[in-house]
């Protein structure tokens, strides 16, 4: 479905990614683990045409999409859920996940997708006309998500979800992403809570140094020793 | 000895009260955990002790004396230090002189320019940045960034250390890492007082645990108490409690 | 290598200072008379810049209040430099000029530095509107005066006071951004909470930065006004000395303390040119050439020398 | 201070000639051609100098005695961008380094009471133009080389408006005046001179420069109901004034304003059609049937702007400033300016306003003698402006009567 | 009508007058700051280009002022458009951070201060120029105002509302609005920036246009008499909280009240009380009365 092909991608003079690739497939979840400051984000942001690559080349669907601006990007079926929430702090709940069906691909059957969204977070709906700013973390994270699925993504980046969440909060944050799964769209986990997430997910790269380390099917990863060794600490 | 006590203190934003009447004290010396959901009013509280608000009502004391007035630069002055949940370094600075803020201004604002980089420079050791002196804060990756603002705090020679969520975003062996420098914190004699959702290193490093939630005090207590405290696991850790791992 | 380049560049900097302050010294003896204005005035031009440099330049607070300051010591002059009546010593007024616009930076920067970003920016200039409404509602209702002479006095005192400002205002800024102080403000211009948080009392060390750089500002417009001779509250605040030092600074590059002198000098004399060479096309053409600095030159002038002499002390390494 | 450095040796240049060689008289003058003051430059001085230029040099330019010939005239015209800091510095640049032989004046008040004792102080012979003030004259016993032209408050105008207005009869004014050096002294001229014909003066409002909108203020002046209405401010106040006052219906039976009314662009703001303004007064000195000299002026003056925007204050008192500066040099014969500073100040000139002189004051500078002047008050009549007020002074040619009171505005 | 009345008839909507030509104004730079991070300093010159405009449209041309709106509020929006899409994206992308590109964009807009002063000044002349339009006099409950300034007020308030309708509702408004708070999460969420932000400039500059369109009909004409309305609009804007529209409105509809009113009491210091009354409210109040 997407497919990352030696992409180098640069900060000013300083090189972040090195000929990584990446291919995920129709339907599963991806996951990319690393420690911090690897590049984690930095791809995300490539796939998703915040930065561009300087080259290399990236393929979603079978359409080139590197050098494409974001919101082409998102028209083509990309969400992206930022790290750190990102949230339009003074827009209430509803208005942030009306923007993710800013498409005009969306936009006209957002009411249906608000429901939808609605019914896999039912506490979004009561809090519709809070402003985003007054709510706690774990809600927040919720219309990041949220709104990350109005734009009825075929493939969804999720970039550290359970950052600062409450230990409660991080459990129910993997099983809604458990449940995208279920409903068809095709996802790219970020995560620092490697176990979790490598129980979820099916398929996993490690990132170190701005390069692929290690990839693989996640049975296996689990067992592999360095994973245990430098992201588990067994 | 109490080295910090709070009273009755509040903090109302708008209608919102983001802490509630909340008595908690800390004992010299000991490591105490501060949990709770998200929104309990954890980094609030942390914010009412080092003055960055001011309690409305309630009263904070250090040492036995009132704090309650006064200004965040005299509350580090008088030994209380702390970091930030979002990493609040000065990303332009070097390290190194990040640190020296620390030591020129803590505790002791009389200091020699030799002695305050000495002291700088031992933080730095103590926390592992020596190598990086030199380099722009803000091309440090962010654990090394949140050692950084403990290197800062520890300049200032505190007695109490506030650490908020220091191990957010790290993966697992940078945890660890931390987990060891809040003990050698400890060793030092300074007395801590952490924020913290992973529940491993709040169940290895912590004394005792206050938990908040909606802004009131729920629990107290021991780290095996509160694993067990019913009300804790219902509104906080959730079933599974494998979360922090 | 390493170390010869660094020798002749350590002793180059000060080397260079010393020619430029001798020459500037001898001025009046080698230069024409006018020479001699024309750099007395790019010379207020650089203290206004450096002064403002000195507190928004680190602590990262944008001032607009630089034609207040200005201004007020602009007034001083007026009102103890008249032509008619108690004439005091020039210097003293310069001096009370200082202290008044200090005196003032001292109550407005304890009222208003907790204001962030645009907000303080926009409060200080309006405090310049302000000070001139009520300047002229004093001179209209309470003196009666509106329009106020002030003495001449010889062009290569105006001309060796203002260098003496230049040089106090340099020094000074050259040892505060040396000293702890200096940290203290470049750590409020990175992250205001976080040195607060560290034992730096942040209100004083922006109040009195800002005090210092009034009082420049104030000591500048003093002796500037004997080369008015005429003052009143519309000649005194004027607001364009507020985005004056702002333009210049950025102009010149803020990334060390010649930038700002750099960008104040070719900026004055840029303006002057024009003025006097093409005075039909002064404006336009002044417009494009900022814009194009904008857009061709994100670093100021300095930025664009630094470059060069990367380009080209780099060119020699690459050959030996 | 000495000349420029020495250049490294280099070819020697071409020795300076010692016999003066001249080709030409230089006039420099630093102008507002931009920022705020440039409207005011622009409809007053600037487009006369254009004029000089042409007559003077047509006629082959100046004779200069100790060059022995003719020498065209050449203006050097700098922009200050209307900021006073600037003009000064471009005032000694003219001086001291273009050394020019003439210096015209800066415009505006403010400016011309900074630039005053600059030129004094290199001692450059400065015949003012847009502007004066009472505070100017009293500065004058110190400025020896300085002349003023433009009328200002006490010393003329309005001595002779409020006379006009006690002979027919006015008891009240209402003055609106702009707080700025010109608005303050009218203002305060106007209670005084008020005072003395015993007219009561019921309000005095000063409104700060850049104000715009008036509604208010006419209306309060219109409820007040005065005899005498008086707006001492610029354009951008008189003119909207004018428009709320016609909108408002308030017609009382004298109104003056200005400067702003005087100009030929006051009588085309409201429609395009002068006659609107019927009867409104103001400061003016001469139109063109003054004189026939004043006819070839003003109708010169509009071929080159292309339309009559004449300035009918100012434009008649700055025309003899040329005509002063010719007549001194080729008396004097010399560029010399302390010569021709003494024969100014000693000597009447025939000029377009007929004789000419300055009333000097002491050692110091000169006031053109009120009784040069041909007229103070104007006033719009059938598109026009008339001449209606002046002194009681042979000079004075009035080109019509006062219409008191003025007509009212016409409805729309 | 009783006489106190009147009076307050005639300074409640003479300030109300005044102020429905602050609020547009202040719309139209709190659309730019607000959202393109623009402090446009030459946002007066686009209301002199506005006044001009009309000035020769109505007196050559014969075209009336109101339907001079309809023209010059695109043409000016589109030249905003431009410049915005041009010079600024450029500043944009090549700006190492925010208050950098805060900063830049600011000086340059100092510098098309300049460069459209002179224009105007070579197009127009530097006099002072004027004209009328509707200028008689309408009695509302015994206070008269002249008519051109209910005209103002009516198209004001429809330009401002209108425009809030558009901000509030519609999908673009929306996608305006989310960039103002993040510009790069916007783009994550299918906004095209730069489109965006020069719809943002170019809105701006119109609002500033027609305002000028509209108070020519009142006002002396110069091609230096911008920088005063910079000036309020900047005022008003903090007034009411940066970045927001309702804010700027109600901000500028206060200024011109209590201008009146302090007019009435007197005039000298009108212009002083908009800075008095700024100051206090600044301090207890730094975000602005609608300011977050
Ligand atoms: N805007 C930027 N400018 C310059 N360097 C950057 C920028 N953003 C990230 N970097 C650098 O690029 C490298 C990769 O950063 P990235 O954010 O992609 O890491 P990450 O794996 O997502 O880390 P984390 O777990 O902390 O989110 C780091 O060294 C970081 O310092
Ligand atoms: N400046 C503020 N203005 C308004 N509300 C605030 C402010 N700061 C915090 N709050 C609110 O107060 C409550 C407590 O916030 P606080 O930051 O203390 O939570 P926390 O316990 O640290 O949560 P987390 O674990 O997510 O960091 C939250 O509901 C928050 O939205
Ligand atoms: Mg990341
Ligand atoms: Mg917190």
């Amino acid at each position: 479905m997407l497919e990352v092909n030696n992409i180098n991608t640069f900060y000013g003079r300083i090189q972040a990614l090195w000929d990584v690739c990446l291919k995920i497939e129709e339907g599963e979840i991806a996951a990319l683990i690393g420690a911090n400051g690897a590049g984690k984000s930095t791809l995300l942001n490539t796939i998703s045409g915040v930065i561009h690559p300087t080259s290399g080349s990236i393929t979603f669907l079978g359409q080139r999409i590197d050098g494409l601006p974001p919101h082409s990007i998102v028209e083509l079926g990309i969400s992206h859920i930022p790290e750190g929430r990102k949230l339009f702090t003074d827009m209430s709940v509803r208005e942030n996940l009306e923007m993710g069906a800013y498409s005009s691909r969306v936009w006209k059957q957002k009411q249906e997708t608000l429901e939808q969204v609605y019914q896999l977070f039912p506490v979004l709906k009561e809090r519709a006309k809070q402003l985003a700013r007054t709510l706690s973390g774990g809600e927040q994270q919720m219309v990041a998500m949220g709104r990350g699925l109005m734009s009825r993504p075929k493939l969804c980046i999720i970039d550290e979800p359970s950052n600062g969440l409450a230990p409660k909060l991080v459990t129910e944050v993997f099983e809604k992403i458990k449940s995208l799964r279920e409903q068809g769209i095709t996802i790219l986990l970020i995560e620092q809570n490697v176990r979790h997430t490598l129980e979820i997910a099916d398929h996993a790269c490690v990132l170190e140094n701005g390069r692929i380390a290690l990839e693989g099917d996640c049975d296996e990863l689990l067992k592999s020793d360095h994973i245990r060794k430098a992201y588990l600490g067994l | 000895m109490h080295i910090l006590e709070g009273e009755g203190v509040t903090k109302y934003f708008g209608g919102l009260a983001a802490v509630s009447n909340v008595d908690f004290y800390v004992e010299q010396g000991e490591v105490v955990g501060l949990i709770g959901p998200n929104g309990a009013g954890k980094t609030t509280l942390f914010n009412l002790i080092s003055a960055a608000l001011v309690p409305k009502p309630g009263i904070i004391k250090y040492k036995g004396k009132n704090i309650t007035r006064k200004k965040p630069h005299q509350i580090c002055r008088i030994g209380i230090a702390r970091t930030f949940q979002t990493v609040k370094i000065f990303a332009n600075m070097p390290v190194l002189q990040n640190v020296l803020a620390g030591s020129f201004f803590g505790t002791s604002p009389g200091m020699s320019s030799t002695d305050a980089t000495r002291e700088a420079l031992e933080s730095l050791e103590f926390v592992g940045l020596s190598d990086l002196a030199a380099t722009p804060a803000g091309d440090l990756t962010l654990a090394n960034q949140k050692r950084l603002e403990v290197a800062r705090a520890l300049a200032t020679r505190p007695e109490l250390l506030l650490l908020d969520e220091l191990m957010a975003g790290l993966n697992h062996t940078e945890i660890a890492e931390s987990m060891e420098l809040v003990k050698r914190i400890r060793d030092r004699g300074v007395t801590v007082v952490m924020i913290e959702h992973v529940m491993k290193a709040i169940m290895n490093v912590c004394d005792r645990i206050i938990v908040l939630h909606h802004g009131q005090k729920i629990a107290e207590g021991t780290p095996q108490e509160i694993a067990t405290s019913k009300t804790v696991i219902e509104v906080y850790l959730g079933e599974q409690t494998n979360a922090g791992s | 290598m390493n170390i010869t380049a660094f020798t002749f560049k350590k002793s180059l900097v000060p080397g260079l200072l010393l020619v430029i302050l001798v020459a500037l010294v001898t001025l009046p003896i080698y230069g024409s008379l006018y020479n001699v204005i024309l750099v007395t005035s790019i010379l207020m031009y650089a203290n206004l810049t450096v002064s403002w440099v000195l507190f928004s330049g680190s602590t990262g607070y944008m001032s607009l209040a630089t034609a207040a300051f200005f201004g007020i010591g602009i007034y001083a002059s007026a009102l103890f430099l008249p032509t008619t009546g108690a004439v005091f010593p020039v210097l003293v007024v310069v001096l009370i000029g200082g202290l008044a616009s200090s005196l003032v930076a001292l109550g407005v920067g304890a009222l208003t530095l907790r204001l962030r970003g645009i907000y303080f920016a926009i409060f200080t200039f309006v405090l310049v509107v302000l000070i001139m409404e009520l300047g002229i509602w004093w001179e209209l209702s309470v003196s009666h005066l509106l329009g106020r002479y002030v003495i001449l006095v010889d062009n290569n005192v105006i001309f060796y006071t203002m260098l003496g400002i230049f040089v106090l205002v340099m020094l000074t800024t050259f040892f505060i951004r040396r000293s702890k102080f200096g940290l203290a403000m470049r750590s409020i211009g990175e992250n205001e909470e976080a040195a607060s948080h560290i034992g730096i009392n942040v209100t004083m060390v922006k109040v009195i930065t800002f005090a210092i750089s009034a009082f420049f500002m104030g000591a500048t417009g003093a002796i500037w006004a004997t080369k008015l001779t005429y003052v009143d509250p519309h000649v005194a605040f004027n607001v364009l000395f507020s985005f004056m030092p702002v333009l210049m600074a950025i102009f010149g590059g803020m990334g060390n303390i010649y930038g700002p002198v750099i960008g104040a000098a070719l900026f004055a004399y840029l303006q002057e040119t024009l003025q006097t060479e093409f005075p039909e096309i002064y404006m336009i053409s002044f417009g494009f050439i900022l814009v194009a600095v904008i857009l061709y030159l994100p670093n100021g002038v300095l930025g664009l020398i630094q470059k060069l002499w990367k380009r080209i002390s780099g060119g020699k390494r690459a050959h030996t | 201070a000495e000349e420029e450095p020495a250049p490294a040796p280099a070819p020697a240049p071409a020795p300076e000639p010692a016999a003066p060689i001249k080709d030409s008289i230089v006039i420099g003058a630093s102008r507002p051609l931009t920022g705020a003051q440039a409207p005011i430059g622009d409809a007053a001085l600037g487009p006369m100098m254009q004029l000089w230029e042409q007559k003077v040099n047509a006629d082959g330019g100046i004779y200069v005695e100790e060059y022995g010939k003719k020498l065209p005239i050449e203006f050097l015209i700098y922009d200050d961008a209307t900021d006073v800091g600037t003009m000064v510095r471009l005032t000694e640049k003219l001086i001291l380094e273009d050394k020019v032989d003439i210096l015209f004046s800066s415009c505006g008040t403010s400016f011309i009471s900074a630039q005053a004792p600059i030129a004094n102080k290199y001692g450059m012979v400065l015949i003012t133009a847009e502007g004066g003030a009472v505070t100017m004259r009293d500065s004058l016993p110190g400025l020896p080389y300085t002349f003023v032209s433009l009328s200002f408050s006490d010393h003329y105008e309005l001595p002779v408006f409020a006379d006009m207005c006690a002979a027919e009869g006015a008891k009240t004014a209402y003055i609106i005046s702009i707080a700025d050096l010109h608005g303050v002294e009218y203002g305060g001229v106007g209670n005084m001179e008020f005072a003395r014909v015993g007219i009561e003066v019921i309000a005095n409002k000063s409104v700060p420069i850049t104000y715009t909108d008036f509604s208010l203020l006419v209306k309060e002046a219109k409820a007040a109901n005065p005899d005498v209405f008086c707006v001492f401010a610029y354009p951008p106040i008189v003119l909207p004034v004018t428009g709320e006052m016609m909108a408002l219906g308030f017609n009382p039976p004298a109104v003056i304003m200005g400067p702003g009314a005087n100009f030929g662009f006051y009588g085309v703001s409201f429609g395009g059609d002068p006659a609107v303004v019927e009867g409104v007064s103001c400061f003016a000195t001469a139109n063109k049937d003054t004189s026939p000299a004043f006819a070839e002026h003003f109708t010169a003056l509009e071929e080159l702007v292309g339309w009559p925007n004449s300035d009918w204050w100012g434009t008649p008192l700055y025309a003899p400033i040329m005509d002063i500066w010719v007549e001194a040099i080729e008396a004097t014969g010399t560029l010399d300016q302390d010569v021709i500073r003494d024969y100014i100040a000693t000597h009447h000139f025939d000029t377009i306003l007929g004789d000419t002189w300055f009333e000097m004051f002491g050692d110091g500078g000169g006031l053109m003698a009120k009784e040069t002047h041909t007229g103070e008050i104007g006033q719009w009549q059938n598109g026009t402006m008339e001449i209606v007020g002046g002194g009681d002074w042979p000079a004075t040619v009035l080109t019509s009567d006062w219409i008191y009171p003025k007509p009212d505005w016409p409805t729309p | 009508m009783p006489e106190s009345i009147v009076t307050i008839l005639d300074v409640a909507i003479g300030g109300l007058l005044l102020g429905s030509i602050y609020a547009l104004i202040a719309m139209g730079l709190s659309l730019q700051y607000g959202v393109a991070r623009v402090l446009n300093i030459a946002h007066g010159e686009f209301i002199m280009i506005g006044a001009f405009c009309t000035l020769t449209l109505y007196t050559v041309v014969g075209i009336n002022p109101l339907v001079c709106l309809a023209i010059v509020g695109p043409v000016i929006f589109v030249i905003g458009f431009l410049i915005q899409r041009t010079l600024f994206t450029k500043l944009r992308t090549s700006a190492p951070n925010q208050a950098a590109y805060e900063g830049s964009s600011m000086l340059a807009t100092f510098g098309f201060m300049f460069i459209i002063q002179n224009i105007a000044l070579i197009a127009w002349g530097a006099d002072y120029q004027a004209y009328t339009y509707l200028n008689f006099g309408v009695n509302i409950g015994g206070a008269i105002f002249s008519a051109n300034k209910l005209v103002i007020l009516g198209f004001s308030i429809g330009i401002g509302v209108g425009f809030y309708t558009f901000l509030a509702r519609t999908r673009m408004g929306k996608g305006i609005r989310s960039a103002a708070q993040d510009a790069t999460t916007a783009s994550l969420m299918g906004v095209n920036i730069n489109h965006v932000l020069a719809l943002c400039f170019g809105f701006g500059a119109a609002m500033a246009g027609m305002a000028g369109v509209l108070y020519s009909m009142r006002i002396t004409l110069n091609p230096f008499m911008g920088l005063q309305y910079t000036v309020i609009a900047i005022i008003i804007i903090v007034l009411g909280g940066l970045g927001s529209i309702p804010g700027a409105f109600l901000g500028g509809l206060i200024l011109g009240l209590i201008g009146e009113i302090v007019t009435k009491i007197d005039p000298s210091l009108s212009l002083a009380a908009h800075y008095f009354m700024f100051l206090p409210l600044i301090l207890v109040r730094p975000k602005g009365i609608f300011g977050k």
